[in-house]
């Protein structure tokens, strides 16, 4: 691991926590529309991943995935744009929140359909494994996800074929109001792997580092043809289940949160690079400065950026218009 | 006015104004009290009693669920084959689509294959959700489709004394009810009688008496049918407004019987437009009363396009009032 | 003769009587060799090979599937969208309901929700199973739900010529194309024009001329509705018997221009009935030809009930010429 | 295991044997529309596990299930009527081959979709723990079944809820013309138990005695309030994937087909009793009399019997007729 590449993994994380915190802003200023699914809490496990791929692999969201675009590479404004629904967005503004897709950095969809992606991943292998070109997917989920008969198919598959796909689950120990051990018959989502002859690992979700070298492993084990592997990171998220979701009753102890908040991803990089001497503190600051400084230019571009036409809902049906009754 | 003709009083007491939304949790309160093989399953539901929407005592009946829509649909439909009564919450509709061999294959399809020794009394619970960016994973409108499986009885309430009066008739219903609401009545209110008010299916119940044009509207179009039809009658135009309430079974009478009156049809489906379910109702109607039909049956619907999310786009697409008095005028 | 008028020649070769089933495997292999992005996916493929169904030569881009529908072809979606063109065997349609996620949730809405980044050229097949006894979980024919799904085209060839030429289209096609094969006609022959046969979508066939009566014949129902016109025509009534070919597209034009010549229609559909495909055609005509219309439009379905074990109950179920017969006469 | 038991074990692999091989006869002779999944060579797994239930008990089956309302104690001549589409047929003739459900011995449901019957089994259990009715449900599923979401999501749920069900895979190497090896990325379909916490036992199934033994611990543990347990029989099915089917190719070696034969469940139990000093060889062929004789009753039944009215398709779609359009 380069010093570089760690300086890297910080520059995401942070990336990522900025953008996630103005994404919130930009909801309580009714900028945006809908509701989101924040990263906050999960920037450790979703930058540690990203970056043990190539930029030619690819990686398939889910509903919770501003971050997972920002790992991998995208620019902030068309992602902030198409939260915003504009038509400068990543999507024109038709995808939103649970379908920040950015095909030009191998962001290939992300699915507002819970366990949705995972099928869609294991085709990304399959592709790989067919036409031959070297590339792996990461595919991330969260643990509501993993009840999914989806999850259940998609290692069997990729297992059976040695698809180049590595299966990222972002335990963050509740589905929306849930939590994973009232409906998760077994503590550890990896040791689910037993069942289709494939590693499972569970890695620390708030240390990047140990993150990128459990996923590097099972990457590499992927182009290598040696088949799928499952990778359990133990995360929480901060904030609600959705920002702007009103849940009327306690379903986790703030002691609970205030622990894991204690295990904060972008203060143990930063830490732990200030401590080995790889960053300065003034330096650190200085990178947190020109991420605002992104994030504000991000904002900017999304908020001068035009609505679409109300028309444009009728492009993208398909390639080409199809014949039929006029509208 | 719409509030009133959808909740005949039954006599058992007295009218109270109350959301749609509290409306799904006294049929579910009333429902679970009365008969205790009543059982709820679904995501995040044990909040309904933490939160205070069903009584702290029917907690061991309700079953909050893992995410795995089939499983836990194919589960109450196990659990409705031998001896409970489930309620089983979907959530969003366009979830329903992990589900469809539960309700298609299996629910629907058990009584007949079993030549009736069987029965299947469960109710699917879906929202429909529109206007909110909730973009194309969360903005189906699919009753359409499953209509088109027989064994199945399909519910559109769209008052809170119809959606009262039609979970509690479907929870007694011994066959598999999937009843879609509309989320954007959900914070509406109108008066429901209290008590054991039940919705009969297949009747549908006529929002507004008129004389020259019959609208049929679905689910929650009845607040923009209404609004055309008052902005109409402005203009010496008399709609009849008719809420089919239940789609499997229809009311054919009543909607043919206005046809042969009026010999116009409007239908106003919120669904999207090919095979949706005004296409049924329109292939009705140009079987059953061609002969007093004078006019061209016209549908307004939300086009064939997946739900985009920017309210720029997405807004725009729901039949609105204007769409409807523009069908309407087309007709004179 | 409805052979020929489905088999438009494009010159680039002889024509030859092959059967359906031949006709299927033929554009498989000439697509597979044309092109190495083609994959298939399903279960027991690997017979294809084997059985000389197609070139072994093909067999590493053949897989042969576990039993997980969904999975597999959520499978295909993420293939199409990374560089593939997989052909999905889903073998019997009932089986589609296990993977209606991976195709009405992502197939059909991925290209939009991407803004047009991305294009998901796959093909699902699926065959529909008829009289023989199959029962309600081998019976379906549900391509009229999957018309309510914005972002799906629905083909439904009715002969050798048309399946091999939609087959091809459908996978050279960038959109997700379901093509729904009647297992009755597996094994009846045509004729076939050798090389590049594509059959366009959004074409309807006309089958036969007719003056009197406009009968929009679906899929499988071609026999019978020829059957039933060769009988009128005895009988001094002029079928006009048209085949869409495709669902969605639809070719409104031919069957508006036929409508408002005949004035009558008739549609066969082997769909349940209710919100069947019939009931889309029966509405377009009723807003779009209604002034030509001279009677009331006419549905000869399959009617609501699932599937039937006994050739007792299930044989008389489907569309008959007599039942087409007797829905014309009532026209008169 | 009373001598009793044993020997109805043998009674009830011998009523399948025989039932099954009239069956291949009634349909060679076009005495029985379609086609069909026979039980022959599983009979031991069958027999074996439903015998470790209580008359209460429910079992769901799938597409290869004549054998299980048998073992489950149904009378030949519903099953055979059935299978004949008459109106006397358990289903009235609206069910068949795949769907031989009897309700009166807790045969609640057989799938002829793979993997369907597997909820529907959960949904069993959760009756039999809402309603405190000490039912067991004994959920049959092949090796193919086991790749379906539907496996996965219901052994979860059973678990997590410690449903009183047994989830019983019949094993027999091939899901249709498909070996397992090459469709499961595990060789033992019992391993994935660990993904459940639940307990998961391999057994053979030409056994009777040795799956009656594991299959009523599972059912004593699910009655007793512990919750699910996963149990693979290893077992082979003699002849086609269906009756009547022409496969174009070898799929399996006959050697295999062979060996497997030498292992036959019938023939195991016989000897076994045999020499044991518990059935002699005279008894165990009058046993094999007195069951030909049933079955042959159950044709004749059969034959006797009328087919339904066409008109009947309309009946049972819904518990009271449904208003709507003539037909
Ligand atoms: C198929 C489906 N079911 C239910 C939902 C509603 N839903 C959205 S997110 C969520 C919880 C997901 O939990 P998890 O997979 O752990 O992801 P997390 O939100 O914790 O990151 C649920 C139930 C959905 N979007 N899709
Ligand atoms: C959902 C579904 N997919 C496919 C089929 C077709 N099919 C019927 S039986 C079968 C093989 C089943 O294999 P297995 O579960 O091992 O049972 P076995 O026949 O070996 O007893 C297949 C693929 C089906 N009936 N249902
Ligand atoms: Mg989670
Ligand atoms: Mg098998």
């Amino acid at each position: 691991m380069t010093d570089a590449l760690r300086i890297e993994m910080y520059r995401r994380i942070v990336r990522i926590r900025l953008f996630e915190e103005s994404v919130k802003k930009q909801l309580a200023a009714g900028r945006i529309p809908g509701s989101v699914h924040l990263s906050i809490g999960h920037e450790g496990a979703v930058a540690g991943a990203c970056l043990a791929l190539n930029d030619g692999d690819q990686i398939v969201g889910n509903h919770r995935s501003h971050g997972h675009p920002i790992a991998k590479g995208a620019q902030l404004g068309g992602l902030m744009a198409e939260l915003m629904g504009k038509r400068t967005g990543v999507c024109k503004g038709k995808g939103g929140s649970m379908h920040l897709a950015d095909h030009s950095v191998g962001v290939i969809g992300e699915s507002g359909i819970v366990g949705g992606g995972i099928p869609l991943a294991t085709g990304a292998g399959l592709s790989a494994r067919v036409l031959g070109n070297g590339c792996v997917c990461l595919c991330f989920f969260g643990d509501g996800a993993s009840s999914e008969g989806s999850f259940h198919e998609s290692l069997n598959l990729a297992a059976i074929w040695k698809l180049p796909v590595v299966y990222f689950c972002e335990n963050n120990l509740y589905g929306a109001t849930t939590p994973a051990r009232d409906v998760l018959a077994v503590e550890d989502i990896a040791v689910r792997a037993v069942g289709y002859g494939i590693p499972g690992e569970i890695v620390d979700g708030q240390d990047v580092e140990a993150v990128y070298r459990v996923t590097k492993e099972a990457v590499e084990r992927a182009r290598c043809g040696n088949g799928p592997s499952l990778i359990e990171a133990k995360t929480y998220r901060y904030g609600e289940h959705a920002e702007g979701l009103i849940i009327p009753v306690a379903y986790r102890d703030t002691a609970e949160v205030e622990r894991w908040k204690q295990r904060d991803p972008v203060e143990i990089q930063r830490r732990r690079l200030v401590e080995a001497g790889v960053l300065s503190d003034e330096r650190a600051d200085e990178i947190g400065d020109e991420i605002a400084g992104e994030v504000e230019r991000a904002v900017a571009f999304a908020l001068e950026s035009d609505l679409p036409d109300a028309s444009a809902a009728f492009d993208d049906v398909y390639g080409r218009p199809v014949a039929g009754e006029e509208r | 006015m719409s509030g009133e003709a959808g909740a005949p009083a039954d006599g058992s007491g007295e009218i109270r104004e109350i959301s749609y939304f509290q409306a799904i949790f006294e049929a579910h309160q009333e429902e679970m009290a009365r008969d205790e093989r009543v059982v709820l399953i679904g995501e995040d539901i044990s909040l309904y009693t933490r939160a205070g929407l069903l009584d702290g005592s029917l907690e061991g009946r309700v079953f909050s669920a893992p995410i795995a829509e089939n499983g836990f649909s194919g589960m109450g439909v196990g659990a409705a084959l031998t001896g409970l009564r489930p309620v089983v919450d979907l959530t969003i509709a366009s979830f329903i689509y992990l589900a469809m061999d539960a309700i298609v294959n299996q629910a629907a399809k058990i009584r007949y294959m079993t030549g009736g020794q069987a029965s299947v009394p469960i109710v699917f619970r879906a929202s429909m959700w529109h206007e909110g960016s909730n973009a194309a994973h969360h903005s189906d409108r699919p009753y359409p489709m499953l209509m088109n499986a027989p064994g199945l009885k399909i519910a559109v309430p769209a008052t809170p004394a119809d959606v009262k009066g039609i979970l509690k008739a479907a929870i007694r219903d011994d066959d598999p009810v999937v009843v879609f609401e509309d989320n954007s009545l959900w914070f509406k209110s109108g008066p429901v009688p209290a008590g054991d008010h039940l919705t009969p299916f297949g009747v549908a119940e006529v929002r507004r008496k008129g004389s020259d044009v019959t609208l049929v509207a679905i689910g929650g179009t009845q607040g923009v049918a209404l609004e055309a039809a008052e902005q109409l009658a402005g203009q010496g135009v008399s709609l009849e407004v008719i809420d089919p309430r239940t789609l499997v079974p229809l009311d054919h009478e009543t909607i043919l019987a206005s046809v042969a009156r009026t010999g116009r049809l409007v239908i106003v489906d919120p669904a999207n437009r090919t095979n949706g379910a005004a296409a049924e109702i329109a292939a009705i109607a140009a079987e059953y009363a061609f002969d007093q039909l004078r006019w061209p049956i016209v549908r307004v619907t939300t086009p064939d396009v997946p739900i985009p999310f920017s309210p720029a786009m997405e807004q725009p697409l729901y039949p609105s009032v204007a769409d409807i008095v523009e069908a309407v005028r087309k007709l004179q």
